[in-house]
């Protein structure tokens, strides 16, 4: 998609000569090509770069999924080997929650959160741009892992001196997503050169780091969207006028800043365990490896919740809008969703019922998780309350909207079953759990995010994607996933556990899990097909109105692809689902008298949260560099630190700058607006 | 509402009233709390198994009480307190435009900073030579990471000051954004030294209560 | 337009009534530290000195974020987000503290 | 346009649903490790709170999902539709939100009361499962002393097992009965218990995080290191039970299986005078007794402990009594006659019977299990396919941390033959 699309059309900007910063350096001024993506801090262009890299994880997590499904195919088979497993599913948990569905969840944040509380841009669009960088550095670091064990898988690293002295050769992570210690930490004595023996190499590393720099990015952006959503809200908009995805996004940022410390202090303790000989977790010297788990957990249930918060904004918005019916209960669906984030922070300690916490507190956890059902099921009740007595449009969103709520229920059924700490404690670790979260997250999160980038698309792009291929895709997806994840309920119950590479013939696992692997692959093309569908339409989809679906919230309002300034005069609101009243209802948009003669401001381009990001990439590189005992990488190690502290150092001088531009006569380039523009003030 | 505030407002045209930085720096402080939590509890958890110490290089069983010297930290905790309020002293300067005050009153802080530093290197050379080390105990590897990591945020704080420090003398710290940009600063300074307060109480104090140590009917940890 | 602030009378007041408070603060926050010291060596029970200790940093620690770091200037939104975090992280790890006992370590690796 | 898609959908879902119904018939509920086929009181408790959910979940998903079918049918966009849009301010209806509420409240209370009473059951041995404690137990609800009394009930009649975990076997002592590593009796990956005795476990573990489950008998406790965690057990009925390590431990957890033996009280007492019975002698001059030379030359004895021949530590499972044992390489590879098979497969819907071992699928399990392992090589120089990745057998030092990769032992196929040989006699 080229810059002329967002840009020439409406405007021009004013200034034309390149803005000279404080530093006396001139700031990058591109509009359009491979200069422009990298400086940008416009949020839509970021918010489809997020979109463009978590569908390319999503893809490499479902390679990861797929080799898994076919090595589980058949009983005693050995297609892969127990290392690589292992590896594989290390990947595809942490490829999926932290590259997949929440930067594809960022994606939509960034897009959408300025366009539906009425606003130019978010609160801080440079360290938009630092969050979206150090996202993709962390994910390259733990991608780069898998370099590096193809390289050892080869021999090419046979060579080096470094090389042999290595104990441990598992250079991709293969130590689960959960990483629990001591399996990844240490156990015994340091010895002289500061390293208790460990059970695995390099690849834990990586993890650590990667998931580290992954969580710096999740805060810089979470931060930014509280402030954004908080403080730059048009005139009007009050809080109990904000639509439900928007709130959805705000809930999962508090959440993050609050869930994220937890992790980014176990990993730290965790990382010092592994490189300096502390005893955090080294059970030889007092260390409590359930403290690991507390603490992961502590994080990793909110995490939970961050996932799937953003979907179910995702589906309160599309269900609206394709029953012609406003949300049922809308401040009982906002405060059920507060609730939920809420008690998400009291409930960890159901992962882990069967570590021997003693039964007061497993009857403690087990009767508030219990409780979080009730808040869920509310939700569910509000959006049938949405459907009774509205008029269904089926389209690709609203069929993949229909298809969350019908499978967030299964998962969310499963998931009462395992609150039971007693039956959880059969369940735990089973199939059964795999067949939960999945319905939870793909049948839930996965769906719903399809569901939204179908909703969306015509958005972004002002291109429509083709629905019968959308249809073919959704089919499949339900229907793979179903075939995929349904039978693993019954392979668990039957006692078959999770993270086995192998099972033997004769447990009566065999048929099941040849079912679940052509369900998988169904799946996989699914995706892939819905993905191409999307992809072809970004580039040549057949081009649409800005407000194809009879929109309820602000963005519809604007021109498809919105311009880059979003609102060339900002909006007045009147009332919930306002550019829908607009349309049909008494309350009218109305517009304050700021853009227009004065123009436009902007915020500049930088580069620099582009050179700290990649501060964040050479110390994920040279971290695990350090581990692998390769000479000098505590060099390196420093360099990035020295390359981050540059990158934030120049960004502070440089000031946030910004230029004006001039805006069109007619400002919104759609009647209805333009009517309402004239009418205001 | 003070007439301050209102003025501040003026300035910011946002849906509370709050500038984006200030909002943005106490949803930080926010997360940081949960950051530090973690790392508090961590070390409190330990003390709470394992009270009685550590083993060191000649096997002998030291106590914390006995390793601690409450004189050097209640020094450095009132050092910390008084950088607070000369941070205070420097933000109100800096508000009322009086750009040498906030330059005296921050280098104060700086200075103060700094000792608190140079009294956390001393403590720690001090008890690495009384055998606590970071791998030879729970004990060495919670207190050194905990209060490490505070003093690493004190570093950062004392870091960001100094560059202030040097940026009022280009004559671009000025005007509101000045006062502002000042007061995140020192809100960042406060916090640093809150955490202290709770370290110096939960960490150092109560070690001090009663022979046995505060900690009671642990498990002995002989290394 | 900084100097317009700067040199409205009434801004200008409140600033130095600030200072005032933030002088006495300072004394008194001196005066709790060298209480606190004094306390862990007077012989009194445990509990008691306990919840003085406590109590004298909860004074400290609120002292500081009310006036020092101007939340009783502020907008009350601020000060919610800061006691958000602050509940929050204190009942976790009040939590997490009481799921540990004593009792269930193993210490055959390490006595 | 609704219509055309609902009845493709239903014409692509009819088949499918077929095929699931025909599936079902396939899935059995009491194959070896099925959670739905409890044979002791654990389980048992388990398995009916399990039940409990199930139909609470039923009767909500038809509810509600019945409720939804309903509503997207019914409510769906037709022609004759008013084309006014539907424009109102939507607030919900305060009455059935509260309701809703209120309803899902008791659904819960419906589960939690059997899942409280069920964990306090399931945490420690309870009274009703200590034969002579029925007088205690009404002592323990009198007071302190009736306490003491039922503790001691509980040591003299409840059976206690320390089970260990290591990566990736486990190793059973019966501190009671002197079966432990100090007597230098232990049992690897095998163990015994009698018949409708109440069982309580010590679970340890020496490295990393495993977990002790075996479906038919109890849900999982994990072995935490640094941590001692417990469990009770009770086997209703005799039989061969599959166990297996379900938390993730590394390379070859997957391999990490167990066995549970339940049989009857007599035979119980006769396996544990078994196992304190030093190892036998191999005869003079037989391949067994050049066996036994290499068993030291190729330092296994150095891990391995075979009282009355060679004392080691517990760093590797107890070879004893290896050639009595029905499974190899933590359960993975199965000793028993293969010609019972047949029968096997159709036992393993049920609880097996015990069934021999077979000597010649034993040696060669044996060789298989020696000849492969770790990094070492084939006679063509090619990595042999490990029978458990990761493991540590053929390592000279096992707590080397450097360099432990260069010092592995090598065989010959006549080695090879004689090791199994010798541990062949091995009773």
């Amino acid at each position: 998609m080229s810059h002329d699309s967002h840009h020439a059309p409406v405007a021009d900007k004013m200034e034309l000569a390149p803005e000279r910063s404080d530093l006396g350096l001139f700031r990058p001024d591109r509009t359009r090509g491979l200069f422009d993506w990298l400086t940008t801090v416009d949020h839509k262009k970021l918010g489809i770069m997020y979109g463009a890299f978590a569908m390319f994880f999503f893809l490499v997590g479902g390679v990861e999924a797929l080799a898994i499904r076919t090595q589980l195919a058949r009983p005693d088979n050995d297609f892969i080997t127990a290392r690589m497993y292992n590896q594989l599913f290390t990947m595809h948990g942490t490829t999926m929650i932290f590259l997949g569905v929440m930067p594809l969840s960022a994606a939509f944040f960034n897009f959408l959160v300025p366009l539906q509380i009425g606003a130019r841009d978010v609160a801080f669009p440079r360290l938009n741009a630092f969050s979206l960088w150090t996202f993709v550095a962390g994910a390259l670091v733990l991608n780069g892992s898998w370099l590096f064990e193809f390289a050892h898988l080869a021999g090419w690293l046979d060579g080096f001196a470094w090389h042999q002295a290595l104990t441990y050769t598992d250079f991709a992570p293969a130590n689960g997503w959960f990483s629990y210690a001591p399996l990844s930490g240490t156990f015994g004595q340091a010895n002289a050169a500061l390293q208790a023996p460990r059970f695995t190499g390099v690849g834990t590393d990586f993890w650590i780091i990667g998931i580290q720099v992954l969580g710096v990015a999740s805060l810089a952006a979470s931060f930014n969207f509280i402030c954004t959503i908080v403080n730059m809200r048009a005139k009007g908009m009050t809080m109990m006028r904000l639509p439900v995805f928007t709130w959805m996004t705000l809930v999962t940022s508090i959440l993050i800043i609050l869930a994220f410390p937890a992790i980014t202090v176990a990993l730290i303790e965790l990382m010092f365990d592994r490189q300096f000989g502390a005893n955090f977790f080294n059970p030889s010297a007092g260390g409590q490896p359930v403290l690991w788990q507390h603490l992961f957990w502590i994080f990793g249930h909110p995490e939970v919740y961050i996932l799937v918060l953003p979907a179910m904004g995702i589906v309160s918005e599309i269900l609206p809008t394709f029953t012609g019916k406003s949300l049922f209960g809308y401040p009982i669906i906002v405060f059920s969703g507060a609730v939920i984030g809420f008690l998400g922070f009291a409930v960890w300690s159901h992962h882990m019922f069967t570590t021997g916490l003693g039964p007061v507190p497993t009857a403690a956890f087990s009767l508030l998780t219990m409780a979080i059902a009730v808040p869920t099921g509310v939700k569910i009740f509000n959006w049938l309350g949405t459907i009774w007595g509205g008029r269904i449009r089926f389209t690709p969103p609203m069929v993949l909207a229909l298809g969350f709520i019908w499978m967030f229920m299964c998962g969310g059924f499963s998931g009462v079953m395992h609150s039971s700490a007693p039956a959880d404690a059969q369940q735990q670790d089973t199939y059964f759990i795999v067949a939960h979260f999945h319905y939870v997250l793909l049948g839930g999160v996965l769906l719903g995010l399809m569901a939204g980038l179908y909703f969306w698309f015509p958005k972004i792009f002002g291109r429509m994607p083709n629905a019968g291929v959308a249809y073919l895709a959704s089919g499949m997806v339900i229907l793979g996933f179903n075939l995929a994840f349904g039978p693993m309920h019954y392979l668990g119950l039957s006692g078959m556990a999770r993270r086995t590479h192998t099972y033997h013939a004769g447990n009566g696992w065999e048929t099941w899990n040849l079912v679940s692997t052509i369900g998988a692959f169904i799946l996989g093309i699914g995706v892939f097909i819905a993905f191409v569908n999307l992809v072809y339409t970004a580039a040549k989809g057949q081009k649409c109105a800005s407000d194809p679906w009879d929109g309820r919230t602000l963005e519809w309002s604007l021109p498809s692809p919105v311009p880059e300034y979003n609102f060339a005069r900002s909006p007045v609101i009147a009332a919930r689902d306002v550019y829908f009243e607009h349309k049909h209802g008494v309350h009218k948009l109305a517009y304050e008298n700021d853009g227009g003669e004065a123009g436009v401001h902007m915020p500049s381009q930088s580069w620099f949260p582009l050179l700290a990001g990649f501060g964040f990439l050479i110390i994920g590189f040279g971290m695990p560099l350090m581990s692998m005992g390769v000479p000098h990488a505590g060099w390196v190690v420093i360099a990035g630190v020295g390359v981050m502290f540059l990158g934030i150092w120049l960004w502070a001088l440089e000031g946030p700058g910004g230029y004006m531009l001039k805006t069109p006569a007619n400002p919104l380039g759609t009647t209805a607006a333009a009517d309402a523009a004239t009418s205001a003030h | 509402m003070s007439h301050a505030a209102d003025a501040s407002h003026a300035h910011a045209p946002t849906s509370t009233g709050i500038d984006h930085k200030k909002l943005i720096m106490w949803l930080f402080l926010a997360s940081d709390c949960m950051f530090f939590g973690t790392l508090i509890s961590t070390h409190l958890l330990y003390r709470k198994l394992y009270p009685t110490g550590f083993t060191d290089a000649e096997g002998h069983q030291r106590f914390v009480q006995n390793l601690f010297n409450i004189e050097l930290t209640s020094f450095s905790t009132f050092i910390l307190l008084m950088s607070s309020f000369l941070m205070a002293l420097a933000v109100s300067a800096m508000h009322k435009g009086q750009v040498k005050s906030f330059r005296r009153n921050v280098l104060g802080v700086i200075f103060f900073g700094l000792i608190f530093l140079g009294c956390q290197v001393f403590e720690f050379t001090h008890f690495y030579h009384q055998g606590l080390t970071i791998q030879n105990s729970v004990l060495g590897s919670t207190f050194y990471v905990l209060t490490g990591t505070h003093g690493t945020h004190v570093a950062i704080g004392v870091l960001w000051l100094i560059l202030l420090y040097f940026y009022s003398f280009t004559g671009k710290l000025t005007g509101h954004m000045a006062g502002l940009d000042v007061e995140i600063a020192g809100l960042y300074w406060h916090f640093v030294d809150i955490v202290w307060i709770v370290i110096f109480t939960a960490v150092y104090l109560v070690e001090y209560l009663g022979p046995s140590g505060f900690w009671g009917n642990g498990l002995p940890l002989a290394k | 337009m900084s100097d317009a602030v700067a040199h409205d009378p009434d801004f200008l007041a409140e600033e130095v009534r600030r200072y005032h408070h933030f002088i006495t603060l300072a004394l008194w926050l001196a005066a709790i530290t060298g209480a606190e010291i004094v306390l862990i060596f007077v012989p009194v029970p445990m509990p008691i000195i306990l919840t003085l200790l406590s109590l004298m940093s909860a004074v400290k620690f609120f002292a500081v974020i009310l006036w020092f770091m101007h939340l009783i200037y502020d907008h009350k939104l601020l000060f919610w987000i800061f006691m958000c975090g602050m509940v929050l992280a204190f009942a976790t790890f009040a939590a997490v503290l009481n799921l540990f006992s004593a009792d269930r370590i193993d210490t055959k690796w390490f006595s | 346009m609704f219509s055309r898609l609902f009845r493709r959908v239903a014409l692509l879902a009819a088949p499918l649903f077929l095929f699931l119904l025909s599936g079902c018939s396939r899935a059995d509920l009491t194959v070896r490790q099925s959670t739905l086929d409890p044979k002791g009181p654990v389980a048992q408790m388990q398995y009916e709170v399990f039940m409990d959910t199930v139909w609470l979940v039923v009767v909500l998903f038809t509810l509600v999902g019945g409720l939804l079918v309903y509503a997207v049918i019914r409510f769906r966009a037709r022609p004759t539709d008013d084309p006014k849009p539907i424009v109102e301010e939507g607030h919900g209806n305060p009455l059935i939100e509260i309701g809703l509420i209120t309803a899902s409240i008791g659904a819960l209370v419906f589960i939690a009361i059997p899942t409280l009473s069920a964990i306090w059951y399931d945490n420690d041995v309870p009274a009703e499962a200590v034969p002579t404690s029925k007088l205690s137990a009404w002592y323990q609800r009198i007071g302190a002393d009736g306490k003491e009394n039922y503790a001691k009930a509980v040591e003299e009649q409840v059976l206690e097992i320390d089970v260990i975990g290591k990566q990736w076997w486990f190793r059973f002592e019966y501190p009671q009965l002197g079966l432990t590593s100090d007597a230098k009796h232990t049992v690897p990956n095998e163990f015994v218990i009698p018949k409708g005795k109440a069982v309580r476990i010590n679970l340890r573990s020496e490295d990393v995080i495993h977990s002790f489950w075996v479906p038919k008998i109890a849900g999982k406790v994990d072995l935490m290191p640094g941590r001692k965690n417990y469990m009770w057990i009770q086997a209703n009925e005799t039989g061969h039970y599959y166990g297996q390590c379900a938390e993730f431990c590394g390379d070859s957890h997957a391999y990490m299986l167990f066995r549970c033996e339940v049989v009857e009280p007599e035979a119980f007492a006769a396996w544990v005078k078994a196992q304190k019975a030093p190892a036998n002698e191999p005869a003079a001059g037989s391949k067994a007794a050049k066996g036994k030379e290499l068993f030291a030359a190729k330092t296994c004895a150095m891990c391995h402990n075979i009282t009355g021949h060679f004392g080691a530590g517990m760093f590797a499972p107890d070879l004893t009594h290896v050639a009595s044992r029905k499974s190899l390489a933590g359960a993975w590879l199965d000793n028993r006659d293969p010609k019972a098979q047949g029968a096997l497969e159709k036992q393993t819907k049920n609880t097996e019977a015990s069934v021999a071992v077979d000597p010649a699928t034993l040696k060669a399990n044996l060789v298989k299990w020696i000849g492969s392992s770790g990094t070492s090589h084939g006679a063509d120089g090619k990595p042999t396919k490990d029978v458990k990745p990761g493991n540590r057998m053929h390592y000279y030092a096992m707590f080397g941390v450097a360099g432990l990769n260069v010092s592995k032992q090598q065989f010959t196929t006549e080695e090879l033959d004689c090791l199994a040989e010798y541990l062949l006699t091995l009773k």
